[in-house]
């Protein structure tokens, strides 16, 4: 096989969304959502309920959308066609449980169109890219849920997508399990493949994801990396920890500036502060300790996490 | 027979525990005292956790061995100490079609509640855990979030003395971890449970755990509070900035300091001597034109003592290396 | 004045035994069967020809006052009375039981199994045992809410409409009959469709295995009399046995004809000993895997 | 195109393998070595004649029973067994288009009914001895159409409803059983029916008909060409009305 086969030969978007409404009935799922899908990882995150499974569902092609179009490279994502260049790792733990491993992986390799030596070439390449080489021989039923989702993923790899839709793929895997796929995400992305990881962990996605997808009652909130997301929320309070052997001097300092909102003092020698403008707040604050050689041992931004940018995007979303 | 002892010192108190499936050693001659408190369970899978979990709520027999929990006999008083417990299991273990709170009450009862006192308990552990609304809807059309709460209700409702919860939190969404994760921190601080939490999710544990168990294939690896555990001051600091990129950082490295580029840019870990003054970060990014946002002194963290017990570099060197071959 | 009358609140009182949990679960089960509209239909059926029974009984008694002849052209619809009628009409209701039962195994037992309840009730403070009584006496239940309580208000209903209370004191042997009749229909079907709910836990299989075991298992034993006339073969049929053995309580059963009730009790017998054997061993089984 | 097919193929072999090794087939052997005891049984008997077994045997235990319980076993769980073990969504991911899906899932049902039916007839027949063979060339397209027009209900049942199975039996128990034995023409809406209308008249010689006067008296059966052309025509229709509705349905619990 050639690189060419892979999706970076292939121009513009990997998948795209054109304001796409899918209501189910009265209820409404998404609402006129565009996003387009590049290589590399995307993170998706919501509450729940906030359409993630609906968005997932109509990338996949197992929805219609009611309204729109959603295309996966270049073909409508209900068609066969754009299903040969999807690869996805459903949520629900559900197999054809008395198959192994391998022979489930195999089996959709066939369904995928391949033939038996084709599919077994293909198969035993994407168990050793799961790690599941050697132990996919046990039937499904017998595997513990860690090795059940690898085989999901390895089902999901097996024709080689340029889209790689994962859902909830840590779920029930231990902190080793997480590297190891996270790793192999990186390494689908190198390669120009798309890969679209739904999560609900947020400080995974704080390390894995290219980019995110935020979305919140069926809308897409915020799209984009999350540097540039939070960027979105400079003029948010941000919250700083600072640990000083001299907490009462330090404050005293700190009251009269007016990018500090408010100071909190907490534990032995721990202060906690709201500042607004913080590049102003930092710049002030090194030449301070300069000046006086407090002893900061430790000086936090304790909201520029995933976590905290997410709180941020929903409390701003329930504004309009 | 049945009156347990007024105040168990321990917890848990296992001795030379050993348990087989056929030829299979699931749990190789544990020994293990814990004390009352919130303790936190982690290890691979199939290292043996929910065997420890289903051997410590009676369900199953040790093949070997002896315990108690509670000051219960493990084997003998099973029941009497099933009673005292609540275990929320980790799969989906609700009766489809019941109500909500009709489950809850079911769960009460078969702990040996009285039928009306169980439906008042019900009323008050669902409010308790915010599931009022739905509280006279069929379960099987709940969310995984109000699964899980609604598991952890039928596990609370007779007011039991320790709690074993296997993944609270698998599935749920951000705000329904947080909640989750505040309800048992409060159950377990406030109110005086203990609670045993098996979770991958090594963050819930530091949220919720003073104590932790390490189990690795089928032995505990480690044991005790997660701050005697831990080992202090690894003499390096995680130091985040805005402004100038590669200046501040090549100026670090010609202080004498070694760096670890992480993989965010604006971000590096170094390494300090032992008299280092934390003021000398902010003496050189002032010079660079860089301002400091973060001087963070790195501990210790969870997953970094878990990987050093469980024998793997935190930094991965295991991903096999096989991919697609690239021809 | 504290706030601890809001929020998390302990609770001090002395367990009960886990007896009481078997309650529980009964009462559970039969809410979980009567909630669905599915075996309304089978309920409605027998329901149906109960109201049937009980009116004409009621028009038997109003009417028989003006016209002796309407009586007897009512008796032609088996409202006589006696024991052979009530037999017939238990019989009819444990045929739609036994459907009944086909479809509610696996939302009472099967569920259980493919669904965590399982895990569910053995969590709790009961033991397996608890478990197994607490369903099986709900399946008892369903058994005698369809068959035996509609004849016992026949029976009352009779006799209070008949204008005086020497119809129950001329038919003690009906009571006896219905009760034992039943008692026999409700242990012997709910071990049977506990122990293949248990191992069958799917509704298809469930209902083939269970339709299969009356209505084949009938059709054999008819055969394989046909062939040298030997009655024995009959005791293959475990629906007709219940049947024999049911009439045997009402003092219907010719003592002469093979088989006997006798023999009947000691295939039901064995049949319930098999079954609970298998329903034990089940139970085991999920403990250690779940 | 060649990967389609190779792909359908796959799918093919892969539902009849595994229908074959799932639970149902276990009950269905049970079931049919059970009717095989019953034909052996009665084949011992002093006096059999063709009439007699039909009668007394092949009607009330094959068609009656057995036909429309290996329907229900591989029809309805075509679909429906795949949704209520979640694993249909593994179907819809694979580039097959949703009507080929279901087609093909289709075709390997009918071919698993239309075995199990002909092969457990045969045996029966077999197992009866002479009588039987003279029954088995009357019996069999009647049991083959049944089946067929069984499982193409089936099929679709599960396909639409969430609890496909149940709905299946309770069908059967209502509609075929009961309205199917009721006089009258109510019971034309019943495949029971029609397949009995082909073997009353199929085995004109025999003088088979429903036992008993006033079942006889009110059958009112249709000739044997307009009975086949009935199930015929209703096994094309479900079939695409299945396949229509299994294109437009979009499932999302077992998603």
């Amino acid at each position: 096989m050639n690189v060419a086969d892979y999706p970076d030969a292939l121009p513009g978007p990997l998948a795209e969304f054109q304001s796409v409404t899918k209501w189910y009935g009265a209820v409404i799922g998404v609402n006129d959502i565009s996003v387009t899908l590049e290589a590399g990882i995307t993170g998706l995150l919501g509450p729940n309920g906030a359409g993630k499974t609906t968005f997932i569902k109509l990338l996949t092609g197992q929805l219609r959308p009611s309204l729109g179009n959603v295309l996966v490279c270049d073909a409508p994502a209900r068609s066969a066609a754009a299903r040969r260049h999807i690869g996805y790792c459903p949520d629900a733990d559900a197999f054809y449980e008395e198959m192994s491993g391998r022979q489930f992986v195999r089996t959709m390799a066939r369904l995928h169109g391949m033939s038996a030596v084709e599919s077994r070439e293909r198969t035993e390449q994407a168990l050793a890219e799961v790690g599941m080489l050697d132990r996919a021989d046990r039937t499904l039923r017998g595997c513990s849920k860690g090795m059940r989702q690898r085989i999901k993923l390895a089902q999901a790899l097996v024709h080689q997508p340029a889209v790689l839709v994962v859902d909830e793929p840590l779920n029930g895997i231990d902190p080793v399990g997480r590297r190891e796929l996270m790793e192999l995400f990186r390494r689908c992305a190198a390669r120009g493949q798309a890969v679209l990881v739904s999560s609900h962990i947020l400080d995974e996605m704080d390390e894995l994801a290219d980019r995110i997808v935020f979305m919140g009652r069926g809308r897409v909130l915020a799209v984009g990396t999350l540097p540039d997301i939070r960027a979105m929320f400079a003029g948010q309070p941000l919250q700083i920890r600072i640990a000083c052997r001299q907490q009462r001097e330090l404050a005293t300092r700190l009251i009269p500036w007016d990018q500090v909102l408010r100071i909190e003092l907490s534990g032995i020698d721990e202060l906690l502060l709201q500042v607004v403008r913080p590049d102003d707040f930092f710049r002030q604050f090194g030449e301070l300790i300069q000046a006086t050689s407090f002893d900061v041992s430790r000086l936090e931004t304790t909201d520029t996490t995933t976590e905290a940018t997410f709180q941020h995007v929903m409390s701003a979303a329930a504004k309009f | 027979m049945s009156s347990a002892p007024t105040s168990p010192a321990a917890l848990v108190e296992l001795t030379q525990l050993s348990h087989f499936y056929g030829k299979f050693q699931a749990l190789k001659n544990v020994s293990l005292t814990v004390a009352p408190g919130a303790i936190g369970l982690i290890g691979q899978n199939g290292a043996g956790k929910s065997t420890l979990l289903k051997i410590l709520l009676g369900l199953l027999n040790p093949s070997s061995g002896r315990g108690t929990v509670l000051g219960f006999d493990l084997v003998r008083q099973r029941h009497e100490l099933r009673g005292r417990i609540g275990f929320m299991p980790e799969a989906e273990s609700l009766i489809p079609g019941m109500r909500g709170v009709d489950l809850v009450a079911l769960a009460g009862e078969l702990s040996g509640m009285p039928r009306r006192q169980a439906l008042r308990r019900a009323h008050e552990v669902l409010s308790y855990l915010e599931l009022d609304e739905v509280r006279y809807r069929q379960c099987d059309g709940y969310s995984v979030g109000m699964k899980q709460r609604l598991k952890l209700a039928a596990a609370l409702v007779h007011d039991p003395q320790l709690l074993l919860l296997d993944e609270p939190t698998a599935g749920l969404d951000p705000q329904g971890r947080d909640a989750m994760l505040r309800l048992l921190h409060a159950i377990a601080s406030r109110h005086g449970k203990s609670l045993i939490l098996s979770t991958h999710l090594l963050g819930d544990i530091d949220r919720v755990c003073e104590q932790v168990i390490i189990v690795d294939r089928g032995s505990i690896l480690g044991c005790g509070r997660i701050g005697e555990l831990r080992q202090h001051s690894l003499g390096r600091y995680r130091l985040r900035w805005r402004g100038d990129d590669s200046g501040f950082a090549q100026a670090l490295t010609e202080s004498g300091l070694t760096i670890q580029t992480t993989p965010r840019a604006g971000e590096v870990v170094v390494e300090v001597p032992a008299d280092w003054k934390t003021v000398r970060f902010f003496e050189i990014a002032a010079r660079h034109s860089a301002i400091l946002s973060d001087v963070v002194p790195e501990e210790e963290d969870l997953p970094r003592l878990y990987h050093r017990l469980i024998g793997t570099d935190s930094r991965l060197a295991s991903t096999p290396a096989t991919g697609y071959p690239k021809s | 004045m504290e706030l601890d009358q809001a929020g998390y609140r302990t609770w001090e009182g002395q367990p009960r035994s886990p007896w009481w949990g078997c309650l529980s679960i009964v009462r559970v089960g039969l809410s979980l069967i009567f909630r669905r509209w599915v075996f309304w239909i089978l309920i409605g059926l027998g329901l149906l020809n109960f109201l049937f029974h009980f009116a004409f009984i009621y028009l038997k008694a109003t009417l028989s006052v003006q016209n002796e002849n309407i009586a007897r052209f009512l008796d032609n619809y088996k409202v006589t009375g006696t024991g052979q009628a009530y037999a017939d009409f238990m019989f009819a209701q444990a045929g739609i039981c036994a459907l009944l039962l086909a479809f509610a195994g696996s939302t009472l037992i099967g569920s259980d199994y493919r669904q965590g309840g399982m895990v569910f009730y053995l969590s709790r403070g009961i033991g397996k045992w608890h478990y197994i009584v607490g369903k099986l006496l709900t399946i008892a239940a369903v058994v005698t809410i369809v068959t035996t309580l509609p004849a016992l208000i026949l029976f009352i209903e009779y006799g209070t409409l008949s204008n005086s209370f020497q119809y129950f004191l001329d038919n003690p042997r009906v009571l006896c009959g219905i009760l034992g009749y039943g008692t026999v229909l409700a242990v012997v079907q709910s071990l049977l469709i506990f122990a293949i709910a248990a191992w069958v836990p799917r509704t298809v299989p469930l209902v083939m295995t269970w339709l299969g075991l009356f209505a084949l298992l009938k059709g054999l034993a008819d055969a394989m009399r046909a062939i040298d006339g030997n009655r024995y073969w009959l005791l293959l049929g475990f629906w007709d046995d219940m049947n024999r053995l049911g009439r045997w309580c009402f003092g219907s059963l010719d003592p002469n004809r093979i088989p006997s009730a006798g023999y009947c009790l000691a295939v039901l017998a064995a049949l319930c000993v098999v079954s609970l054997v298998l329903i034990v061993r089940r139970v085991r089984a999920v403990e250690v895997v779940s | 195109m060649k990967t389609t097919l190779s792909a359908c193929g796959h799918l093919f072999w892969l539902t009849i393998r595994r229908q074959l090794c799932s639970r149902q087939t276990l009950a269905c052997v049970a079931l049919t070595g059970l009717c095989a005891l019953i034909v052996l049984a009665w084949s011992r008997q002093a006096d059999p004649t063709a009439k007699k077994l039909a009668e007394q045997v092949l009607v009330p235990t094959f068609v009656a029973f057995l036909m429309p319980i290996f329907a229900i076993c591989y029809g309805a769980s075509g679909i429906g067994g795949e949704r209520e073990d979640q694993t249909l969504i593994y179907l819809l991911i694979v580039p097959i288009t949703r009507p080929l899906v279901y087609f093909t899932k289709a075709l390997a049902g009918l071919a698993l009914v239309a075995g199990w039916t002909g092969g457990s007839l045969f045996l029966l027949c077999r197992l009866a001895g002479v009588p039987g063979l003279k029954l088995f060339a009357m019996f069999l397209p009647a049991a083959l159409l049944g089946g067929l027009a069984y499982a193409s209900l089936f099929l679709l049942v599960g396909a639409v409803f969430r609890h496909g199975t149940i709905i299946s039996l309770v069908y059967w128990f209502f509609l075929e059983v009961l309205f199917g034995n009721l006089p009258g023409i109510v019971k034309r809406v019943s495949v029971a029916f029609y397949v009995r209308c082909m073997i009353y008249d199929s085995g004109g010689d025999l003088q088979l008909g429903p036992l008993g006067r006033v079942a006889r008296e009110m059958f009112l059966p249709v000739s044997g060409m307009a009975a086949t052309a009935t199930l015929s025509a209703a096994v094309v229709a479900l079939l695409a009305l299945g396949v229509l509705l299994f294109e437009t349905r979009e499932y999302r619990d077992a998603c």
